[in-house]
């Protein structure tokens, strides 16, 4: 059900983002003179102060925000894995300099070395955001690749398939990879939904490009505009509303990957009659 | 003489893909003071059976149907499956204790044995004073041979053989009138397990409290109970002492079972087992549960299903000792 | 023939939790002591005790799942040295492990068929793939895993316990091994199923000439399947001698306890309770004789001096000062 | 100090110059962005003041007259008498001579770059300051940008460069009398040397970052505010324009800069094209929110410019057409006419000007792709000339020369790589250079008008950059207090609370308003 | 006493690594504050000036490895340089006035969502398939809300709209700073609205976590056990269950303060907070090179000691670990 209701939002925002621009043809960043408009026939969503037409930016945001989720989710999870397997299945030396690692990218704060690392950078591109929220974040999901890599790498039918010959990096792709698939979907969906935040922190402090129409760009012209001041909720409502609302639709999926993985999760229905 | 009576009982646990009827009519008594052995394969409802009993059971299991009666020593019955909140509580420890399977999972991992017996005792005998309770629980320690100044170990620091000693003095600290044992040794050694054995055993005939004992491994029973219900599939399928089932099983899945087990001692008798597997509880074969891996079934047996009648020294399932099934 | 031979194997493991003594060095966990064992082709041998006691150990020795602190493992006569390479892996291709836990040792991920046919596949043996298909075939076959095709696409959580332990027994045929080693590879499964299981690997053994250990805990269960059995005790070997002859007549102390609490339903009166204690610590196990603190005859120089072999001839030999005394 | 608040009859005037979560205890008028606004100006007073709004209009402050000599090279002020530090110590030559010689020995503080040699009191009021090289052009600097402080409280402190003057003396029109971190307060200067001024007998100054001062603008918390306020009609104004007023006055031009080194945009025509391509009028109103105004083809605000424009582009004025841009880009290869537009992403009215120009070019056939990036990294960016097109503003000086200066002498063009000051489309041109030189040569007002005018000539002819609009000074304040605040009408000051020395002289105008 | 010394080396492993990627990031990247400076100062500076402001500001040109050697020398005697944007105020000085207000409000909003957010989420898993269940979607979406958006909503609707508080700064103008009531009130005042943003954005996690575990927990056989003793129900739920659900969730809470404190900057910077937040958005849009290392050092060591603290109470809490910590 949670799974249903979480991939629907996201089958949907993941439509809007690779339809939308299709079917909406206008230019996000086009300007016009009817500023600050409320929702109207015209202009489903209103405007922006410079006459910006708020759908067309929502649906083209959903391209920048989504995009640099899943890439930066992406290059994370990659790291993630290639840190949290290989050190969880080679143990020893290698394994401690890969955990004192994760766990320092763990403690240290993962927005302000973003704010610290976008302020250096030279490129705010979507792809640098990407990589740079990626840096950052890609050590949780290695800890818990970690911690189940170590068991797993204990379960017999490791100890088999290495008693029956298999090389360690097949054991590594083979055996162990595919049990810890959810584990690895739920680290990458947390990624996106944490990529996501934190992309759209960056550009609402201006740390993004910000020519780039993205959720968090529109946050930070609707908050340098003083939507709030004027009144203007349609500005700020719907990008924050998406933002929150891709999030959900991932946390569910990944409530609803945990609850199959784990059943005693599940929300349950108690019968009336049932006098247990 | 019956402290226990249980009658028809049915438990479900209810899921998407339709209900584990894992209980399914089960009438059983457990008299005072006795040991009832309660045998059966994995998953045969065993457990379910017992926190059905003690009102353990959670979502989504659900009783379906039947009654469980307790009988107190003064007469009056207690119709357990009714019991309201506070009244459970009581119900619960004064008059009927549980030791879990596992020792180390049902000790609370982060606080000290002896706190964990207090309690109890803190609970359910609130006029007890701080010294009172301390003495009563080095005297239940002692009683089950843990040395008292083990009650500020916290369970892991105790070998497994003493959180199950611990586990026990927990379910004597108010001497209730049952002791349902889950399968308290199966985690165990066979000397240590035998040790508790005995221990029970003494206990039993100190306090005189009735035991149901879970097991899987019969020949445990054999020796331990007074006597022995066999569940197959969610059923009682054979009841009887155990000398008798020993000498003569009537039902041929404890006939079967029987034979599983190599003997130490005397010749090396052929061992047979039971050819195939325990069936599916969503989606039971009709008739007797049994019968597609019974060797002596006949067409008749998956259609009926057997009702459990009064034989000599027991009762019995089975359609080929039922008298109306043989012709 | 003998297939496989430890000799005097000793493994210590650092260990992970624990005091520190000087230097900040934990002292490690002695799990295994000077233990010789050696497997005959076409016969079973078993290697029986208590949980801990180091059995495990023994089996990954002899497989080389990590080397030992000391001692040899030999193969046909030959010591065993290479821990990588070409010649490592051609010595685990003739052992092969079976483990205890059916539901551990199957990939859930994998269908039965991509455990057969790696094995056979990373090995040579398979020519082609519909050559990989026929092996894949014989091999179900061989484990009475019938009809092949129904069972071959399936995912091991589509097995019941037997069948896993069964797929299980056959990859580590498809290695074609000389020696088979299975730890506890029935403890997990159903009393009704176990010996389904037990026949398989003993008409393995007969039949094909492998050299098989049998580890259990259930002597009772060795006595049937295994020609001679190894007891061991704390790390320690202490007695030896084939299946029938050491069951009747055990010599040490240990084994006499560990058949005497062993369930029998054919005992008439149940053992004294008596306490035994528990099993030692490994990390600091008792000087001399393992066992003394537990043994009821035991000398004073059981607890200096750890006793050597005792060869009582036909096989049998035990480490006691009082092999020789009968009772 | 004390709160004097209560006890004078006239209301405070409450300030907001500079957005700022806290202040620091700052009050050295050398110190850049740490120092709190008022303390040049308002504390530490100037020689003589420079209206930038009228080019040319020079007041004398602290000095009473200036005399050049030596080429230029020295400059020699007769300082106005009876003038007291706060702290009742007479202000003399030898606290400006002290001035100039900290400059010289702390070049950290040296913001003007002044190339002082020596500075010598030659009498109580008259001292001469002595350069290394002609330095008529900078008399603005050395007089109207350098704040005086006491010498005899500043030669006690060993490092200026790091002194915070916690307990301000100045000669100007208030002291400081009370600090927190989210608030300080200047009272009137009993023993002003303007007598019975300033009116104004209370400032505070309350800090505002840039949002919270948007509410406080809304809720009527401020006096005096100088804030870019996105909907200064709704925000601010209310639809009371009689009280709520504003005023924002040209303070250097926004040009699009095209980089030259470019060989395309170093073609005129290309230039040409894309300067009548770009509707200004639509950027202004859109992006801007006609806070502004379009700039003059010169670059130079006008009217106060008048002077300085060669008279026959004085009525030019920029207009849209199409068809000629279109005209003059045939003999060119469109698939060369690609470029980026780099904005600093902070400044969104240039991030909406950006994608303006990308339209209007995209209707002449010229493909810009509009790139937001960080401010360090467009200033480092234009700064080196790896860019083709970018948006930045020129700050004016007291005469528009400074603008032009700024925006065209070869002598700052850097090559590609290096950082450069200023003209950074790296515009080189013998003839520019050669004016811009003459201009310096000379301390005659005609003769600068003269040579400046020939600067405008070229702006508009060869489009060395292409000006778009004034940058607006920002100011915001309210007529319900005080009175007599700068005007469209009466332009004697910038009426931006955070220019300096101009605010003070603003406060010096005010007067209560008519009940 | 192991098992601490362990962590603590390791922490100040950590740390180290902090304060050196902290040396080493602005050096690795392009980017000259002074010219900067001068750019934004519009007109005000010279450009000539550039040069004597660079050495001003203490830029050097040593090499590397002894410009490594001079910071750890100055970290060790505390010293964090001069902020290029505050000149020349010190930056420990900007950090010692900023953090007391991002400790107050980060630090009781912080606790009070554990607090909250760990009962809520006890009691959602206590009452599964009651009415409590309906908080679930709730906390999902709360979870996923970025902090600033949950700041913005709440400036509209309780700042501008309502006017309930105020929506800028620490304390009301009309006070002065001292240990007066008015004062405290003042700031408590202030502080409500970030406080409950940050209550509200983080409140989410624990509840969702805290929830999981407690879930798990009470499928565990001592809670049933414990049910069976006949306990009361809060006793099994608080002594049995959450007493040990917590454990899993301390480490968590640790290390999911460095979101905390991360989503705490946007919220400061939305409510214009002189925070610490505010601060290193300052510096980072000024290239403040010391002020950024001082911000993000400070913020690295207090989430590093807040994880200490956390191992400290996960050994008084767990017996487990305080037996291999003898
Ligand atoms: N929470 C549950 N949800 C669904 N089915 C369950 C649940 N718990 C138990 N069952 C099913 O109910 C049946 C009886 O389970 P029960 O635990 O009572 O068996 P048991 O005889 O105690 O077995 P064992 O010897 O393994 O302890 C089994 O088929 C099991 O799969
Ligand atoms: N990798 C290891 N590291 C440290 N100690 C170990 C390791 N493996 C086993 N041990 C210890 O060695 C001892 C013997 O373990 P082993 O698994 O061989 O016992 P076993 O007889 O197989 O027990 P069981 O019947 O429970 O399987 C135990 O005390 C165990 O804790
Ligand atoms: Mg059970
Ligand atoms: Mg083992």
């Amino acid at each position: 059900m949670k799974i249903k209701i979480g991939a629907g939002i996201l089958v949907l925002f993941a439509l809007v983002a690779v339809l939308g621009p299709l079917l909406i043809s206008a230019d996000p960043a086009a300007t016009s003179e009817a500023g600050l408009q409320g929702p109207s026939a015209e202009h489903w969503l209103g405007t922006t102060q410079t006459g910006q037409d708020i759908l067309v930016q929502t649906v083209y945001g959903a391209r920048v925000s989504l995009g640099v989720g899943v890439l930066s989710a992406l290059i994370a999870t990659m790291l993630a894995i290639a840190v949290g397997l290989i050190g969880g299945y080679v143990g020893g030396v290698v394994d401690e300099v890969l955990s004192v690692l994760t766990n320092i990218f763990l403690v240290l704060p993962a927005l302000p070395l973003i704010i610290v690392l976008a302020g250096y950078l030279p490129q705010r591109g979507v792809a640098s955001v990407a990589v740079v929220i990626a840096v950052t974040g890609w050590a949780w999901g290695a800890r818990v690749l970690r911690a189940q890599t170590l068991s797993v790498r204990r379960r017999d039918f490791v100890q088999a398939a290495r008693a029956s010959g298999e090389g360690p990096l097949r054991i590594v792709f083979y055996e162990i990879m595919p049990v810890l698939l959810p584990v690895i979907a739920t680290s990458f969906l947390a990624t996106v939904v944490a990529a996501i935040l934190a992309e759209a922190g960056l550009s609402f402090l201006g740390l993004a490009d910000l020519s780039t129409v993205s959720w968090g760009s529109m946050l930070y012209f609707a908050q340098n505009g003083q939507a709030l001041l004027i009144g203007a909720w349609w500005w700020f409502i719907p990008p924050g509303l998406c933002i929150a609302l891709i999030g959900t639709g991932l946390a569910l999926v990944n409530f609803g990957i945990d609850e199959i993985a784990n059943p005693r999760l599940r929300t349950i229905k108690v019968p009336r009659k049932a006098r247990a | 003489m019956n402290v226990l009576e249980i009658r028809d009982l049915g438990v479900d646990y209810l899921s998407g893909t339709g209900a584990v009827h894992a209980v399914a009519g089960v009438s059983l008594d457990l008299r005072r003071g006795e040991i009832l052995g309660l045998a059966g394969e994995s998953g045969s409802g065993k457990s379910t059976l017992a926190n059905a009993v003690a009102r353990l059971l959670r979502p989504p299991a659900a009783i379906t149907s039947g009654s469980v009666v307790y009988h107190r020593r003064d007469g009056t019955e207690v119709d357990v499956l009714a019991l309201r909140k506070n009244e459970l509580r009581a119900f619960r420890w004064k008059e009927l204790a549980v030791v879990f399977q596992s020792a180390m999972n049902s000790l609370n991992p982060v606080s000290t044995v002896g706190a964990q017996i207090e309690d109890v005792l803190r609970i359910h005998e609130p006029e007890m004073s701080r010294a009172e309770r301390a003495e009563r629980v080095v005297e239940l320690l002692q009683r089950v041979g843990i040395s008292a100044d083990r009650r500020r170990s916290y369970p892991h620091e105790l070998s497994g053989g003493m959180r199950q000693r611990a586990a026990i003095a927990i379910a004597l600290a108010l001497n209730p009138e049952i002791i349902i044992m889950d399968e308290p040794t199966t985690a165990l050694d066979v000397v240590v397990q035998r040790d508790i054995l005995g221990e029970i055993r003494a206990l039993r005939e100190e306090y005189g409290f009735a035991v149901v004992f879970i097991t899987h491994d019969l020949s445990l029973l054999m020796e331990i109970s007074d006597r022995i219900a066999i569940m197959y599939a969610g059923r009682v399928v054979e009841t009887g002492t155990a000398e008798g089932l020993h000498r003569a099983a009537r039902h041929p899945y404890t006939g079967g079972l029987l034979r599983s087990f190599p003997r130490l001692r005397g010749p090396r008798e052929e061992l047979l087992g039971i050819p195939g597997t325990p069936p599916d509880l969503r989606s039971p074969p009709p008739g007797c549960a049994f019968h597609p891996r019974c060797g002596l079934a006949m067409d008749e047996c998956s259609a009926t299903m057997p009702a459990l009648v009064p034989r000599k020294g027991g009762e019995v399932a089975c359609l080929l000792n039922d008298g109306t099934g043989v012709s | 023939m003998i297939i496989l031979e430890g000799r005097n194997l000793t493994k210590h493991f650092a260990a992970a939790h624990g005091p520190r003594g000087r230097f900040g060095r934990r002292p490690p966990v002695r799990a295994v002591e000077d233990v010789s064992i050696a497997l005959r082709a076409g016969s079973v041998s078993a290697l029986v005790g208590e949980s801990g006691c180091g059995k495990s150990t023994v089996a990954r020795l002899l497989a080389q799942v990590y080397p030992a602190t000391s001692g040899e493992v030999l193969l046909r006569g030959e010591h065993v040295r290479a821990h990588r390479g070409a010649a490592f892996r051609d010595y685990r291709r003739q052992v092969q492990l079976i483990f205890q836990d059916p539901f551990a040792s199957l990939n859930p991920f994998h269908r039965v068929r991509y455990h057969l046919a790696r094995p056979l596949r990373l090995h040579g043996h398979a020519r082609s793939d519909a050559h990989e298909r026929e092996l894949v075939a014989e091999l179900l076959e061989r484990v009475s895993l019938t009809p092949v095709e129904q069972f071959m696409d399936k995912l091991p959580h589509e097995l019941s316990g037997g069948q896993r332990q069964r797929v299980a027994i056959a990859r580590a045929l498809a290695v074609r091994p000389v020696a088979l080693i299975a730890d506890e590879p029935v403890s997990m499964l159903d009393v009704s199923i176990r010996l389904g299981v037990l026949r398989l690997l003993e008409g393995l053994a007969q039949e094909s000439g492998l050299a098989l250990l049998y580890i259990t805990h259930d002597i009772a269960s060795a006595r049937y399947f295994a020609e001679d059995i190894t007891v061991m005790y704390a790390g320690r070997l202490i007695e030896s001698g084939p299946s029938e002859e050491l069951t009747q007549g055990a010599r040490h102390p240990y084994t006499r306890l560990l058949l005497d609490s062993a369930p029998d339903p054919d005992r008439l009166a149940p053992p004294a309770a008596e306490r035994h204690g528990e099993p030692p610590s490994l990390i600091d196990p008792p000087g001399g004789c393992r066992f003394h603190p537990r043994c009821p005859i035991a000398l004073p120089v059981c607890s200096e001096e750890a006793p050597e072999r005792t060869d009582l001839g036909e096989g049998r030999w035990t480490h006691c000062y009082q092999a020789a005394v009968r009772q | 100090g004390g709160t004097a608040t209560q006890s004078t009859s006239a209301p405070p005037l409450v300030i907001h110059a500079v957005d700022a979560g806290t202040f620091q205890e700052d009050f050295n008028p050398y110190h850049l962005e740490g120092v709190n606004f008022g303390t040049s100006g308002m504390i530490h007073e100037t020689l003589m003041y420079f209206n930038k709004l009228k080019p040319g209009e020079i007041t004398p402050w602290l000095a009473l007259k200036h005399e050049w000599s030596n080429n230029g090279k020295s400059v020699t002020f007769t300082l106005r008498q009876g003038v007291k530090w706060s702290d009742g110590q007479p202000f003399t030559a030898d606290d400006v001579a002290f001035t100039f010689q900290m400059l010289k020995d702390n070049p950290q503080l040296n913001r003007n770059a002044l190339e002082v040699e020596a500075a010598k009191a030659l009498a109580p009021d008259q001292v001469r300051v002595d350069f290394k090289n002609t330095s008529y052009a900078k008399l603005f600097n050395i007089a109207g940008n350098t704040p005086i402080v006491p010498k005899h409280l500043w030669e006690k402190q060993k490092d200026p460069v790091t002194f915070t003057n916690p307990k301000p003396v100045g000669t100007g029109p208030y002291t400081l009398s009370k600090f927190s971190a989210q608030l300080y307060e200047f009272v009137k200067n009993p023993s002003y040397w303007q007598p019975g001024k300033p009116e104004v007998p209370v400032l505070r100054f309350p800090a505002y970052t840039a949002n919270a001062v948007q509410t406080a603008l809304q809720q009527g918390e401020l006096d005096w505010a100088g804030a870019f306020v996105p909907d200064i009609q709704k925000i601010y104004v209310q639809g009371k324009p009689e009280q709520n007023k504003f005023y924002f006055p040209p303070e250097g031009v926004v040009t699009l800069l095209p980089n030259l080194t470019n060989p395309v945009l170093a073609k005129p025509e290309v230039r040409q094209a894309i300067s009548l391509a770009v509707d200004r009028d639509k950027i202004v109103r859109v992006a801007e929110r006609g806070y502004t105004k379009v700039a003059h083809p010169t670059g130079v605000p006008m009217p106060g410019g008048d002077a300085y424009v060669s008279p026959e582009y004085r009525g030019a004025a920029f207009k849209v057409n199409v068809e000629q841009a279109k005209e003059l880009l045939k003999g060119i290869d469109p698939g060369q006419l690609k470029f980026t537009l780099l904005v600093p992403s902070p400044f969104t009215d240039w991030v909406n000007a950006a994608q303006l120009i990308r339209e209007d070019l995209a209707k002449v056939g010229i493909t810009v792709e509009t790139r937001g990036v960080a401010f360090a990294d467009w200033v480092s960016k234009v700064g080196k000339g790896n860019y083709d097109l970018s948006i930045r503003a020129t700050p004016s000086g007291p005469t528009p020369y400074f603008q032009m200066r700024s925006m065209l002498f070869g002598g700052l063009a850097t090559p590609v790589g290096e950082a450069a000051t200023g003209n950074y489309q790296r515009w080189k041109d013998a003839e520019t250079d050669r004016l811009i030189d003459a201009y310096a040569a000379t301390e005659d007002e005609a003769e600068q008008q003269k040579v400046t005018q020939g600067l405008s000539k070229i702006m508009v002819e060869k489009l060395p950059t292409l000006p778009l609009f004034y940058s607006p000074s920002w100011a915001q304040y309210r007529t319900d207090k005080y009175v007599g605040w700068p005007s469209e009408q009466d332009p004697y000051a910038m009426p931006s609370p955070y220019t300096s020395p101009d605010a003070a002289v603003v406060l010096l105008h005010l007067k209560p308003a008519p009940k | 006493m192991r098992f601490l010394a362990r962590r603590l080396g390791f922490y100040l492993l950590t740390a180290w690594a902090a304060v050196t990627l902290n040396f080493l990031i602005p050096r690795l990247m392009p980017g000259d504050p002074v010219e900067l400076l001068v750019a934004r100062m519009k007109g005000n500076v010279e450009p000539a000036a550039i040069d004597a402001m660079r050495r001003a500001f203490g830029i050097s040109d040593a090499s590397l490895w002894q410009q490594y050697l001079d910071y750890l020398g100055n970290l060790a005697r505390g010293e964090l340089g001069r902020s290029i944007t505050f000149f020349p105020t010190e930056v420990s000085t900007v950090i010692s006035d900023s953090l007391p207000w991002t400790i107050g409000v980060v630090g009781i909003a912080t606790l009070i969502s554990y607090l909250v957010g760990t009962s809520l989420g006890v009691l959602m898993a206590w009452k599964r398939g009651t009415w409590l269940d309906g908080v679930l979607p709730a906390a999902t979406f709360m979870h996923a809300v970025p902090y600033f958006w949950v700041a913005l909503a709440l400036v509209f609707v309780f700042g501008v709209t309502l006017q309930w508080f105020p929506v800028s700064r620490a304390y009301g103008l009309d006070v002065m700073p001292g240990f007066t009531g008015e004062f405290a009130g003042s700031v408590a005042y202030h502080a409500a609205l970030p406080a409950i943003t940050i209550v509200l954005a983080s409140m989410a996690d624990r509840i969702l976590g805290m929830r999981n575990v407690m879930v798990t927990t009470l499928g565990e056989d001592y809670v049933v056990m414990a049910e069976a003793k006949g306990l009361t129900s809060r006793r099994v739920m608080w002594a049995y269950a959450a007493r040990n659900a917590i454990l899993p969730n301390i480490t968590s809470f640790a290390l999911s303060l460095g979101f905390v404190v991360g989503g705490s900057v946007l919220t400061e910077i939305v409510f214009s907070y002189p925070g610490i937040g505010s601060m290193l958005l300052k510096g980072v849009e000024n290239e403040d090179f010391p002020l950024m290392q001082g911000i993000f050092l400070v913020i690295s060591l207090a989430v590093l000691v807040a994880n200490f603290l956390a191992d400290l109470a996960y050994v008084v809490l767990d017996p487990r670990t305080r037996q291999e910590a003898e």
